[in-house]
């Protein structure tokens, strides 16, 4: 009896929970093809998995009702039973099944959320460095040779390719809305594809714990059509003041700082740490050979990016 | 009074005053009350020097819950700066302490050692042994824990706790991002435990596989058992990793080594690799010997022997092998590409396959039974449901593409509490309730059990479920407050509500401690649950050498045969019993690592090379010692047997 | 203590028995321990920043001389436990002395080839490479080290107590932990010097 | 005196300097990167386990099949640790 109350109370409390929800939860409200594959995902594993969870709890309830010493004649004595062949075969091929299901969503999806968004192909991509630092971001536009700080602001409809890397400890880049999130780190630049379909206001943070200030690193992410975006480019053209290696090493400064807005990218006097600049041992490689390749980096990351599909196809 | 200066707190509260206070106070008092009762000979010889499993088990055991309580103190107080927004109640350098020694004080010196403690008490019982191995290295390995959990505890009130997270990653952990000594604690304190860990498993291996009952094959061993061998072997093949990590750790940050820093070739993520190498096989490690507690119980209150034993068997040794290969799910976002991604993913769900046996194997040992719902019963039954939710959710973020949603996330902390919390949780209180009775010769009161039952598993509910909800809602992990504008207050509100609760139900069973100790009946037999392993076939409280008679077997459950069916559990005679001798050189030398360890954290060369080479002298010392232990006498051993049942 | 006389003096009774397994499990724990150091050393074997590389510091005649010195005081720490097993205590210590200073010239040898990895400027924080390889020639090392202490010791209680069952166990577990740093140097040999020299 | 040199030991040490040898050709020859790293995997293994059987007298006791799982599982585990590492490191960002 008491084990109901315990299920009725839990039911109680998750109802009370999901109900107490005005808004639909950030990561299953996409505003872009990413987030959308991803919040599918997350739908159909919560579908599958709540199949699983149910066959088990009937079996449990099942168990525990019938077979309680209460409702027993006093002498029963359970018997021995060694196992079933047929129940564990069962009860192992399902759960493979299941997993090979999910094994294969997950490397296709994966694969997709990891290129240029669906239906975005065509599309040259915007690229924007995303580089972090205690606590806040640093946004550089090189087509447009413009640098904001703590805000970002983007074209719908365009494919946004975000190139990560950080001036500290280790962050993670995240617009739940927009999709899920990637690291960016010291030595490496790390390649995030997203794309917004619809504009508005998102919330964007660093997620990955990186000291004191960390709860603080947020920005906001502004979405908008492209002629917008393009007269707001315009506008900070005209107005910003140009950035300066002095300005950003006092921008690097740790603490948190408001959103500003420069002309010129830190890029300039600062580069990210791709190519010859990578400090990560696999491209500071002393090796001769190797430097031809780091120039062609993005084509052989890309080549590469659309082998492994393959494979994991055929897999 | 520079020299002085970096014992100082960087960040010191009032709560850290009065902490220092109170644990100078208590130190005090146990001293002078250990002397007022004379009771330091007593202490000296039958505790500092013993080399008996069982008590080496209690003391893991004490050690643990005083952990627990001290890891609880710090989850009380994160919950509270949370639950509602833009509290002040604490700044972010505190937050991030205590959300730091939280993880690493449950994870490490609260979870590892219950369940040693536990392993430590039964295992040789359950396999018909008179002691480990190697008893002397079982104190080793206690010492070398206790003495490493205090180092890392003193850690608060003597120069700081560390702050970056009990992941530890690098470079926020490096001496440009954490300048306190509070990551050194980490390093150094976590690898003097760690290696008398690895001791450990080395001392069980040996214990299981040589020194079985006559006639218990490996297929007859309880599961138990079995699950403590198979957990051993991750301990061996896992800790060495954890060893390395933190020592290159330790040299990046004392000796200016580049293995994790931002320039000169290093690499961030090779601590993050290394770390979760070790890490992932960790969590294993606390969860498996609680799949054998769950075993052992269900079995024992199903009134049935266990179903598909052979497949509970296969299932372990396919999870240990797993727990292996899956590490890098800890780390999808770190910019891999698909393809390594992939592999981790199938590799991670293959994981829920064994472990979807073992659910379905439990449920189908309660079928026909007749089941008595007592308190360690009650947790493994609540295990059940509780476990899956936490298992499948494991399923949904080991999907690489939907991990990059959920990593980082409160999703991941609900996930990994709906894991630990009935996984391993649940289970030592589990076993502890359960073998209390063998341990110290009374039960503990069952109401007072329930009581604190309900009051865990609900709570335990309301704490954690929001946290799947709060995840998907883009709340991060680890952050020490938020905006009202963000929506997270009210969810929050409930987690904290339900981490009162879950203090409640844990000072439930302090009391029940209390007052079971005092009014709770002695007069109980060998065997007050009806229960089917080895354990319950010697007395209580159990002999220093175990069993009189090493016992003969020839099932999984012969001491059920032996009461059902009249099989012969003890053939032949008494003869005279070969005993280790107790020793004080485990203490001492694990009281020089301990200020080998300070040393170390604070930088002090000459002492730490003095302390050095002081256990180096303890070693030499072991290699010329002649210790042939002691013999009990025959007219001993019948001595006490007679006085034991005589006592019923 | 029950000697069980059919057996070889270091298998004699249970509790040597126990040890020999029990250490077995041990060098078990030690392969997990040079993998995570080999793994971290071929991590950063290109990460050598401003430093020197591999190819530069490495020599062939130091490197032959260790390997040399370590194959071969392998070869007569088992002629050692050979001996013993012959009963001749004798012939076992000369052949464990032998062992011994064979570990000490290796040992020598790797003292000079740091030195002067340290006048050429490459130290243990000069670059992630090299911190890599002297902690993992450093690990090494040091388990040599820790060998010729525990060796000395052995061949003491030998020498004073005799070929009984409890020095047996002890010299045959020596001679396993010796062995295995011979292994393990094979590897270093391999993968640390040859590959950087190529 | 024969007896404190037994032929198999000897032989085994003779074998390994060989292999040592056999090794060291990958520096003296000019050889592709793949071939001089199968040359030296197999050196390297045939070293290993020659010491391992010859000199280490692993299957001489009762404990054979455990001592030969404990190995195999430790090596198991090194494999796993070294290339999951390379791959996860280097290889997968390549």
């Amino acid at each position: 009896m008491k084990i109901k109350w315990a299920l009725l109370t839990i039911l109680f409390t998750i109802a009370t929970v999901l109900t107490g929800c005005d808004n639909p939860l950030m990561v299953l409200d996409p505003k872009g093809p990413v987030a959308a594959t991803q919040a599918d995902v997350i739908m159909i594993s919560i579908w599958t998995m709540a199949f699983v969870v149910l066959v088990v709890i009937v079996l449990y309830i099942f168990m525990i009702m019938k077979y309680r010493a209460s409702k027993q004649r006093d002498d029963y004595e359970p018997p021995h039973i060694e196992g079933s062949k047929v129940l564990e075969i069962i009860w192992v091929a399902i759960p493979i099944l299941i997993v090979a299901f999910l094994s294969v969503v997950t490397v296709k999806t994966t694969n997709e959320v990891e290129a240029t968004p669906k239906g975005y192909q065509e599309q040259e991509p915007l690229v924007i460095y995303a580089s972090s630092s205690n606590w806040k971001w640093h946004f550089s536009y090189p087509e447009e040779d413009i640098e904001t700080v703590n805000y970002l602001f983007i074209p719908t409809n365009r494919p946004i390719e975000f190139k990560l890397y950080s001036y500290g400890p280790i962050a993670s880049f995240w617009i739940p809305q927009l999709g899920g999130q990637k690291y960016a780190m010291s030595d490496m630049v790390n390649t995030l594809h997203l794309a917004a379909d619809v504009p508005g206001d998102y919330m964007g943070r660093n997620s990955n714990f990186s000291g004191s200030g960390f709860a603080q690193q947020t920005f906001n992410v502004k979405a908008m059509p492209t002629k917008e975006y393009d007269k707001w480019v315009d506008e900070i053209k005209a107005t910003a003041e140009p950035i300066t290696e002095e300005k950003f090493n006092k921008l690097l400064e740790p603490g948190h700082v408001g959103q500003s807005t420069y002309t010129g990218t830190h890029l300039e006097f600062s580069p990210a740490p791709e190519g010859e600049h990578a400090g990560h041992s696999m491209h500071g490689s002393s090796d001769t050979e190797k430097t031809d390749s780091e120039k062609s980096d993005e084509s052989t990351k890309d080549s590469h990016e659309e082998h492994s599909e393959h494979s994991n196809m055929n897999h | 009074m520079d020299y002085f200066d970096r014992f100082a707190v960087p960040h010191p509260s009032p709560a850290i005053y009065a902490s220092m206070v109170a644990i100078g106070l208590t130190m005090l008092a146990v001293v002078v009350g250990i002397t007022y009762f004379k009771k330091w000979g007593y202490l000296w010889r039958e505790w500092l020097t013993t080399v008996d499993h069982k008590r080496i088990g209690i003391m893991y055991i004490l050690s643990a819950l005083l952990m627990l309580f001290r890891g609880g103190a710090d989850a009380i107080m994160m919950r509270a700066q949370t639950a509602v927004p833009d509290n002040g109640l604490l700044d972010g350098q505190h937050y991030n302490e205590i959300f730091t020694t939280h993880g690493v004080v449950m994870i490490l010196f609260m979870a590892m050692p219950f369940i040693i403690g536990l392993m430590n008490i039964v295992t040789p019982l359950q396999v018909g042994a008179r002691d480990v191995a190697f008893p002397r290295l079982n104190a080793v390995s206690f010492w070398l824990f206790f003495m490493g959990a205090m180092l890392f505890n003193i850690s608060f009130v003597v120069g700081g706790s560390p702050d970056a997270g009990w992941t530890s990653y690098f470079p926020l952990a490096s001496n440009d991002f954490s300048e306190s000594v509070g990551s050194n604690y980490y390093a150094i304190a976590i690898q003097i435990a760690g290696i008398g860990t690895l001791l450990t498993g080395i001392n069980f291996i040996v214990t299981i596989l040589k020194m079985r009952a006559p006639g218990m094959n490996l297929m007859k061993m309880p599961m138990f058992t079995w699950s403590i061998l198979i957990t051993n072997f991750i301990i061996v093949f896992a800790f060495p990793v954890l060893t390395v990590a933190l020592a290159l750790m330790t040299m990046d940050r004392l000796f200016g080594t580049q293995f994790f820093t931002m320039a000169n070739g290093g690499s961030d993520m090779l601590w993050a690799n290394l770390f979760w190498v070790w890490g992932h096989p960790e969590v294993y490690i606390v969860i498996l010997p609680a799949f054998g507690i769950y075993s052992e119980i269900i079995s024992t209150f199903a009134r049935r022997n266990l179903y598909g034993y052979n497949s509970m068997v296969i299932s372990m040794v396919a999870i240990s092998t797993l727990s292996f290969v899956v590490w890098a799910h800890h780390f999808y976002t770190m910019g891999h590409g698909a393809m390594v991604n992939g592999i981790f993913s199938i590799t991670t769900m293959a994981i829920a396959v064994p472990t979807g046996v073992k659910i379905f194997n439990w449920l189908f040992t309660l079928w026909k039974g007749k089941i008595v719902f007592t308190v360690p019963m009650l947790y493994s039954l609540a295990f059940i449901p509780i476990f899956t939710l936490g298992g499948v959710t494991g399923v949904m973020l080991a999907m690489a593409s939907a991990d990059y949603q959920y990593h980082n996330t409160m999703f991941l902390v609900a996930h990994f509490h709906y894991v630990l919390i009935p996984g391993t949780v649940f289970a030592v209180l589990a076993g502890f309730t359960y073998w209390w009775p063998k341990m110290f010769g009374f039960m503990l009161s069952e109401k007072i059990g329930k009581w604190s039952f309900w009051f865990i598993t609900i709570s335990f509910n309301v704490t954690f479920f929001p946290m799947f909800i709060t995840g998907l809602d883009g709340q991060a992990r680890r952050m020490y407050t938020y905006s009202e504008s963000t929506g997270y207050g009210p969810l929050n509100m409930l987690s904290f509500v339900g981490a009162i609760g879950l203090a409640i139900g844990f000072a439930l069973i302090v009391y029940n401690i209390y007052w079971s100790t005092r009014y709770a009946s002695r007069n109980i037999s060998n065997d007050p649950w009806d229960a089917r392993s080895l354990e319950w076939a010697t007395h209580t409280p159990i002999p220093e050498y175990n069993f009189a008679i090493v016992p003969t077997v020839d099932s999984t459950e012969a001491f059920w045969d032996s009461k059902k069916k009249g099989f012969k559990l003890f053939g032949g005679k008494v003869e005279k019993i070969h005993m280790p001798n107790n020793s004080g050189v485990p203490f001492i030398m694990s009281c020089i690592f301990f200020v080998w360890g300070f040393a170390m954290v604070f930088s002090m060369w000459i002492i730490a090379i003095i302390a050095t080479l002081g256990i180096f002298a303890c070693m030499a010392h072991r290699s010329f010692e002649k210790d042939h232990g002691r013999y009990i006498s025959v007219e001993e051993i019948e001595e006490t047997e007679n006085k034991l049942r005589g006592a019923k | 203590m029950k000697i069980d006389n059919s057996l070889p003096l270091e298998y004699s009774t249970e509790e040597n028995r126990l040890k020999i397994f029990g250490f077995w499990i041990f060098l078990g724990a030690e392969i997990a321990l040079f993998a995570t150091l080999f793994a971290t050393y071929f991590v950063l074997v290109n990460g050598t920043g401003n430093g020197p590389t591999g190819e530069h510091l490495f020599k062939v005649p130091t490197l032959m001389l260790q390997t040399i010195f370590l194959l071969t005081s392998s070869f007569t720490i088992g002629l050692g436990i050979n001996a013993m097993r012959l009963g001749s205590k004798k012939a076992m210590l000369s052949f464990f002395v032998i062992t011994l200073i064979l570990g000490l010239g290796f040992l020598g040898v790797e003292i000079y080839e740091f030195v002067e990895y340290v006048h050429e400027g490459a130290t243990i924080q000069t670059s992630a490479f090299l911190s890599s390889l002297f902690t993992l020639l450093g690990t090494h090392g040091a388990h040599v080290t820790l060998g010729l202490f525990w060796g000395t010791f052995i061949i003491l209680q030998v020498k004073k107590r005799g070929l009984i069952p409890e020095t047996a166990n002890k010299a045959f577990i020596f001679s396993l932990y010796w062995h295995f740093l011979d292994v393990v140097w094979i590897f270093i040999f391999s993968f640390v010097y040859l590959k950087g020299m190529m | 005196m024969k007896q404190l040199f037994p032929r198999g030991q000897v032989m085994g040490f003779a074998f390994s300097l060989i292999l040592t040898l056999v090794a060291l050709s990958v520096i003296v020859f000019d050889l592709s990167l793949k071939m001089a790293m199968i040359i030296l995997l197999v050196t390297a293994f045939m070293q290993a386990a020659l010491q391992l059987v010859m000199f280490m007298h692993a299957g001489e006791s009762e404990d054979k099949a455990s001592i030969y799982t404990n190995v195999y599982y430790g090596l198991f585990v090194a494999l796993v640790t070294i290339f999951g590492t390379m791959l996860t490191m280097i290889w997968g960002y390549q």
